[in-house]
């Protein structure tokens, strides 16, 4: 490293200014993301093991599975979506309140993965916005430990509170 | 202007309007929330008369057990609001329904106005003599639960005990009814 | 004190007693926020896990050795948890009812801290030698306020189900009403042969009053051992009225998904959370004042404390720890035994329950005519 | 403004008891009417408990007890008429409960 | 600071369109409910329609295909290795015992016979993907009931397997373990001690989730005599595997038709009397412990040899080093890689004993190394079609019963 | 295992039938007319009261017979399967009878059948799709169906309206390698199969 490079570069850090309303909001967020497990395939046994003894996803406060999208936080689609299942995949993207953030958990749900066929969408990109995309076949569990920690971490740059007064306006208008 | 009187008045409007409400309410899941209303409402009244007792039981039997039940029949019923069928009764009966209130108005109104014997003989709030039971014939008002126990068990005896039967031959008359009418969905 | 007391206004004693009321709020509140990660650690510890451990704030978290042991024990989850349903989007579905849909969540979580103003948690030594026991009011019937308000509660769980106008909130509401309205009945009926034996002849103060219930028990039985089917009942129907496994006919999570709370999301569904937690406290606290002899120290010991301030937070100390041992034994119970069928409940209820609280009754009834009796 | 005094809570015992009886009369949905003949009892119960009150007495009180007794009865039985009813004619109006009618 | 929407989508519209059909058919006071396609009771995502009376089920229309990724027609696009990967994902409880089906199947085609070693290898994997199958199948029927810790014990179990797996395969859950004419690789130094000692240790585990469920009263009262399947049902709706066996059929393909060598081994069919949702629940457990009986035998006899079959020159690709250094394997490598292995034409119906039933690959070939036909005779799919006469007149706590015991895999139902 | 003097009987007792082959397993050929009797025969006189499999085969485009109908039933007495080749009647429009009611099994298989086939069951109770969506256009195992898939609406209009998303055809580059086996070198290089998208085809608009 050279020497005039060791002050502060806000390009290593992600370029990212967050307020302190933001860190705020940012920490009670990022420690408590509820995922709605949209357990579809492989990927789900997988989605399962983390949640196990083993891996114990519990220990960063996300064994809380809600059934229900009211009450989660971040989708974990875990599985290979077929156009089928996409509608239903995106109607209950639409149920989460907001914020929410969605994880493609394996090869499938990221791309389609080694389904190219007519039935098998590729990727869940196509109908909700993903977040974290985790690779491997299904990934191991430390992999999606791995994928929630890196969603953390993004939480905790997000603008929240300009988000909040944003959407607060787009109500009201 | 005091604080029970003030109590009162807000018990007494929230009894009333819930009462008014319920009855004028469309969907019977309202007019059930009303009613609770009201009934708590008058809990709040049997407290300002301090009638502790009586005014759990009304919360703990109107509010906790028979409203529950209204709620209950209104769910699995499945009742919506009433729709807009007009009906040949609803025009006599609201006439006499009307004729009704403006009678009763004007019977309240005299008891206001009227120095009736009611309002004259009661030394407004006596107060209470909480040590004994009876007083001469007649069984003392009093806070405690212990003088209910004791009313009701020596000279009402024969009414609770015909209370009983009585809930006895409902509860027997429930089960047949609701028996009787699944034997029939069978056929 | 008292005659502190009876100097004041009426409005100065209605300040006093609202401070004491937030201040128990506070604490029941605290208490089942964290019962929800008691929860989570027990369920952990039974299941071979560790449990929220990872969640630290930010300053707390750098402290030398009380920072990392907080963190381990999970402490600061629940702050996320909870502050986070303040910070997520309220969705109200286009479908619900919404009067009703906002009232719910208030009237399932207002009666459970209503009944906590008629509890006694400790008493309070003056230096006359007086005992004064410290809670909001001290009805004469108390128990039978805490049933009445306690079965309002049940509204706020069948207004959620129909407000929602979807099926399986409407599903677990319509559960909920028959099942809570079948389990008060056994509750009631077990609480009888308690007064039977609590009051004496010819004593004044009612035996309906939990203050005197809990001083029957100092020095003497534990009603838990005179009266154990009393005992029984009323835990089993305590689980009933809590809505916990094997009872949680409103959310049974996997048939009915979140049950009456399905459509709830952020803070509603926190109230709801927050309520049903709020209720087991409540509930283990009622148990350990009727049948585990409140704060006093053990059957049959005068208790080992001093008849002073210290002895008033002991005695409260103590009543915490059974509090909080049942709460234990609620989250126990629910990690170990699998769910009851609907109607298997109301059978349960109805057929098991109500018959032996019906039995026990004429039991004690017999016995304690007999005792009175032979005594006179 | 004086105080309350024991008329006041008759005049509200007669009006809740005035309002239940123009529910009976004017609702025609059956689980209404039962519901108002409830305030009616309502209306009834807090006049004697106000009469037991001021006179010192507690029969009154004691009659209130019984009127709860019979009316959870009431309610009891009425419902389970009124679905058994609904079971048969698909309706809780009162109209269409007539036998002859139609 | 919550901004409040309002939003006019509901977990019920999903289903509406179709459950208004329903509704309107019968009479008024039904309930038209829509079970799925996520929905925790599920395990997956089937989706049933359902019809309530009350909280009487009076019809039942499932809903599959919400995971039909399109494997018969990916089969017909490659050759017969590259297809191995996908049989992992047919059934993902026991992508082992999948693998092995799928090799045998077209080896029955070649008309190849393997030698011992390898036989004795397959028999091992299958066995003990029975038991990881059975041990997720176990946990999750508690869960389903209510129970949840039970369901934690066995995926502890399921760990120790998935390491065994790991070291066997490289890969801890999709293993794409076999090869037409063999396996992937030998077993590791040692591997077969840590199976044995994992087989020792299993007992105590599943006498653990015994004492949570098996004599717990609530368990049998929610289990026994709901979702009873008859002997003459469960063989008309062509059930297999454990829910056709606990309905008091002996039929076991490893018994019956032995395959891979299943005939040297001794061991019990458990059979069921009612066909009840226990009864289902108590066959998986007792096939567990038959399947440690059978990985003892296999280990105390263990044959040496070759692991695959070296006649097979146009099947089985040649390790690796020989094709670094002859030009003969080289070329053999090349053909078997890019044209497949060379099957003769012919068709072939094989079914395996796997642990959700008779998994059966019906292959039409016409030579070359691509097959002309696959078609996969999912259990799962078959044991799921019995759901429409099963589940009416039971309650709605029972579909979660009954879909748990049943233990089904929408992987392999909708291929 | 079924001997040689059962298939005899069998082709005695049913001159509609046609022994094919026994190699893995007995397989018979059936006339599309007598083969619900042969099922309920089968099933009710025999012992193979398991039907394990019912399927389709699409010998191709140019076929006589296009669609042909295989179904494997199960002897638990004999421990074997049968294996029954039905030809189904029109290249156009395949038509065949439905043997659900002898075997409520083949009722999904059979849906199955037509849901990736288009080979219409009569007399099935409920014939419909039972994979794809119900507004699917396309049967995708019929042989000149590409692999990619072909492109279509997706069932629900309102996530459309949102996500803008279709049924497209999959991408097909790097997808599996098939090499043809025969002609000269250069068309025997393996290249993905299906050729909807590769290097040298554009992605189709």
């Amino acid at each position: 490293m050279i020497a005039n490079e060791v002050a502060y570069n806000g390009k290593v850090e992600g370029d990212v200014i967050v307020t302190k309303a933001d860190a705020v909001i940012n920490w009670i967020r990022k420690h408590s993301v509820w995922p709605m497990p949209m357990g579809l395939a492989c990927c789900a046994i997988e989605l399962m093991a983390s949640a196990a003894s083993r891996y114990d996803i519990s220990r960063f406060g996300m064994e809380v599975m809600r059934f229900s999208p009211r009450q989660s936080d971040c989708m974990i689609v875990a599985g290979t979506v077929t156009y089928k299942m996409a509608e239903v995949v995106r109607r209950i993207y639409d149920q989460m309140g907001d914020p929410k953030w969605v994880v493609a958990m394996g090869a499938c749900a990221s791309t389609g993965g080694m389904y190219r066929s007519y039935a098998v969408m590729q990727g869940v990109d196509n109908i909700v916005p993903v977040d974290v995309y985790v690779s491997g076949c299904p990934p191991r569990p430390e992999a999606l430990l791995d994928a929630m920690m890196k969603l953390q971490d993004k939480i905790g740059k997000e603008s929240s509170v300009k988000a909040l007064t944003k959407s607060a306006s787009a109500v009201s208008s | 202007m005091n604080f029970v009187d003030l109590l009162f008045l807000g018990f007494a409007t929230l009894a009333l309007g819930g009462g008014i409400l319920m009855i004028f309410s469309r969907h019977p899941v309202s007019a059930a929330l009303f009613m609770i209303i009201s009934m708590v409402s008058v809990a709040g009244l049997f407290v300002l008369l301090e009638a502790f007792f009586l005014a759990i039981l009304q919360v703990l039997v109107y509010a906790g057990a028979v409203m529950v039940l209204f709620l209950f029949i209104i769910m699995l019923l499945d009742v919506g609001p009433e729709g807009a069928k007009s009906s040949r009764l609803k025009l006599v009966s609201g006439f006499a329904g009307v004729a009704c209130f403006s009678i009763l108005i004007v019977l309240s109104l005299l008891l206001v106005f009227d120095s009736s014997p009611i309002s004259q003989a009661s030394t407004l709030w006596p107060a209470l003599d909480q040590n004994s039971l009876v007083n001469g014939e007649n069984l003392v008002f009093s806070t405690r639960v212990k003088s209910f126990g004791f009313g009701l068990f020596t000279k009402y005896m024969l009414p609770i005990q015909v209370a009983g039967f009585l809930l006895l031959a409902a509860m027997v008359g429930v089960i047949i009814l609701s028996k009787k009418v699944i034997r029939e969905e069978k056929v | 004190m008292i005659e502190f007391m009876q100097s004041l206004e009426i409005w100065q004693i209605l300040a006093i007693k609202i401070v004491f009321a937030l201040m128990m709020i506070g604490a029941v509140m605290t208490m089942a926020g964290y019962s929800v990660l008691a929860e989570r650690k027990v369920s952990a510890l039974m299941q071979g896990r560790l449990g929220p451990n990872r969640t630290v704030l930010p300053i707390i978290g750098s402290v030398p050795i009380i920072g990392p042991f907080l963190q381990g024990l999970g402490i600061f989850q629940p702050l996320a948890d909870g502050l986070k349903f303040l910070f997520k989007e309220e969705i109200v579905p286009g479908h619900v009812n919404k009067i009703y849909y906002y009232l719910a969540p208030i009237i399932a979580l207002v009666p459970a801290l209503t009944t906590m103003t008629v509890l006694p948690f400790g008493e309070f030594f003056t230096g006359a030698g007086e005992t004064i026991p410290l809670m909001l009011a001290d009805l004469d019937v108390g128990i039978l306020f805490i049933l009445a308000v306690s079965s309002l509660g049940v509204y706020g769980i069948v207004l959620a189900g129909w407000s929602s106008n979807s099926k399986y909130p409407f599903l677990g509401g319509i559960r909920s009403s028959a099942q809570m309205i079948s389990y008060e009945l056994a509750m009631g009926l077990s609480l009888l042969p308690i007064f039977l034996w609590v009051s004496k002849p010819g004593v004044e103060v009612s035996a309906l009053s939990l203050v005197e219930i809990v001083n029957s028990q100092h020095q003497a039985n534990w009603l838990l051992l005179v009266q154990p089917v009393s005992a029984l009942i009323f835990l089993i129907a305590l689980f009933a009225e809590t809505n916990r496994l094997p009872f949680d006919m409103p959310e049974s999570e996997t048939d009915l998904v979140g049950g009456f709370h399905t459509e709830y999301g952020s803070f509603k569904f926190g109230i709801f959370f927050v309520a049903e937690y709020a209720h087991i406290v409540i509930g283990s606290a009622i148990f350990t004042i009727i049948f585990l002899g409140g704060w006093h120290f053990l059957p049959w010991m005068s208790d080992p404390w001093p008849a002073n301030w210290v002895g008033t937070i002991l005695g409260v100390g103590w009543f915490l720890t059974k509090t909080v041992g049942l709460i234990f034994f609620f989250i126990w119970i629910r990690w170990t035994l699998p769910r009851f069928r609907y109607d298997q409940v109301m059978d349960l209820g109805w057929t098991k329950l109500l018959p032996l609280a019906l039995a026990n009754l004429l039991f004690y009834i017999v016995l304690v005519t007999w005792l009175d009796q032979s005594a006179l | 403004m004086e105080s309350i005094t024991p008329q006041h809570f008759l005049i509200l015992a007669f009006l809740l008891f005035g309002v239940g009886f123009l529910g009976v009369v004017i609702r025609r949905n059956l689980l209404l009417v039962l519901m108002s003949l409830e305030l009616m009892l309502n209306g009834v119960n807090v006049a004697l408990v106000t009469f037991s009150r001021t006179g010192q007495n507690l029969d009154g009180s004691l009659f209130v007890f019984f009127i709860m007794t019979v009316a959870a009865a009431e309610v009891a039985v009425g419902l389970a008429l009124l679905v058994a009813l609904y079971k048969k004619r698909r309706s809780i109006f009162s109209e269409d409960a007539g036998l002859l009618q139609n | 600071m919550s901004p409040t929407t309002t939003k006019e989508i509901s977990i019920g519209d999903v289903a509406a369109r179709e459950a208004a059909g329903i509704n309107q058919m019968d009479g008024e006071d039904r309930m038209a409910l829509n079970v799925g396609p996520s929905h925790p009771t599920t395990h997956g995502v089937l989706r049933l329609i359902l019809e309530l009376n009350g909280d009487l089920i009076e019809k039942c229309e499932p809903v599959l295909g919400y995971l039909h990724r399109g494997d018969e027609k990916i089969a017909e696009n490659m050759t017969y290795n590259q297809f191995v990967p996908y049989t992992d994902r047919l059934d993902y409880l026991s992508p082992l015992a999948n693998n092995v089906a799928y090799a045998i199947s077209v080896e029955k085609l070649t008309g190849l016979e393997l030698p011992e070693r390898c036989q004795a290898i397959r028999v091992l994997v299958c066995e003990l993907a029975r038991i990881s199958s059975h041990l997720l199948g176990m946990g999750v029927f508690g869960m389903d009931a209510g129970a949840w810790t039970p369901f934690m014990y066995t995926f502890t179990e399921r760990e120790k397997l998935y390491t065994l797996f790991e070291e066997l395969t490289g890969a801890r859950f999709t293993t794409s373990y076999t090869r037409i004419g063999g396996v992937a690789r030998d077993i590791p130094e040692g591997w077969l001690d840590r199976v044995s000692k994992f087989c020792d240790e299993l007992p105590f585990a599943t006498d653990e989730v015994e004492k949570l469920l098996t004599r717990n009263r609530i368990f049998l009262d929610r289990t026994e005599g709901i979702g009873q399947i008859t002997k003459e049902d469960a063989l008309a709706y062509g059930l297999t595997g454990p829910n056709l066996r606990a309905s008091g059929i002996d039929l076991d393909l490893r018994k019956d038709k032995p395959y891979s060598g299943y005939e040297k081994y001794d061991f019990d069919v458990p059979i069921g009397t009612r066909g009840d949702c226990y009864d289902r629940y108590l066959v998986r457990i007792e096939e567990v412990r038959q399947s440690i009986r059978i990985i003892k035998q296999v280990i105390a006899d263990f044959p040496s040899g070759a692991w695959y079959a070296e006649d097979a020159k146009k099947i089985f690709a040649p390790p690796k080093e020989k094709i670094l250094s002859s030009m003969e394997e080289l070329i053999q490598n090349f053909m078997i890689v890019t044209e497949g292995p060379q099957i003769p034409s012919g068709e072939v119906y094989f079914e395996a004993e796997n642990p959700k039933g008779a998994l059966g690959f019906y292959i039409v070939s016409k030579g070359g190394g691509v097959p002309y036909r696959m078609k996969i005779r999912a259990p799962s799919f078959c044991n799921l079609s019995i759901l429409e006469k099963l589940v009416p007149g039971h309650q709605l706590s029972d579909i979660t019963v009954i879909l748990g015991s049943l233990d089904f895999v929408m992987g392999e139902c909708d291929r | 295992m079924i001997d040689q003097d059962f298939i005899d009987e069998l082709l005695v007792k049913h001159e509609y039938l046609s022994l094919v082959s026994h190699e893995d397993c007995l397989t018979l050929s059936c006339n599309r007319d007598h083969w619900l009797n042969f099922a309920s025969y089968l099933s009710l006189e025999e012992t193979f009261d398991l039907l394990v499999d019912l399927t389709a085969i699409d010998h191709g485009e140019d076929a006589e017979v296009r669609f042909s109908v295989v179904c494997h039933y199960y002897s638990r007495v004999h421990h074997d399967y049968i294996r029954v080749h039905v030809e189904c009647a029109s290249n156009e429009n395949p038509e065949i009878l439905s043997i659900s009611s002898v075997y409520p099994s083949a009722d999904w298989h059979e849906r199955e059948t037509f849901d990736m086939f288009g080979i219409r069951f009569t007399n099935h109770p409920n014939m419909k799709r039972i994979l794809m969506w119900d507004e699917y256009p396309y049967f995708p195992l019929r042989k000149e169906f590409p692999l990619a898939g072909i492109d279509t609406p997706l069932p629900a209009p309102d996530v459309v309206e949102v996500t803008d998303a279709s049924v497209e055809p999959a991408p097909m580059m790097g997808g599996p390698f098939v090499s043809s086996g025969s002609g000269p070198m250069s068309d025997s290089e393996p290249r993905a199969k299906d050729e909807s998208w590769t290097e040298k085809s554009e992605k189709p608009v």
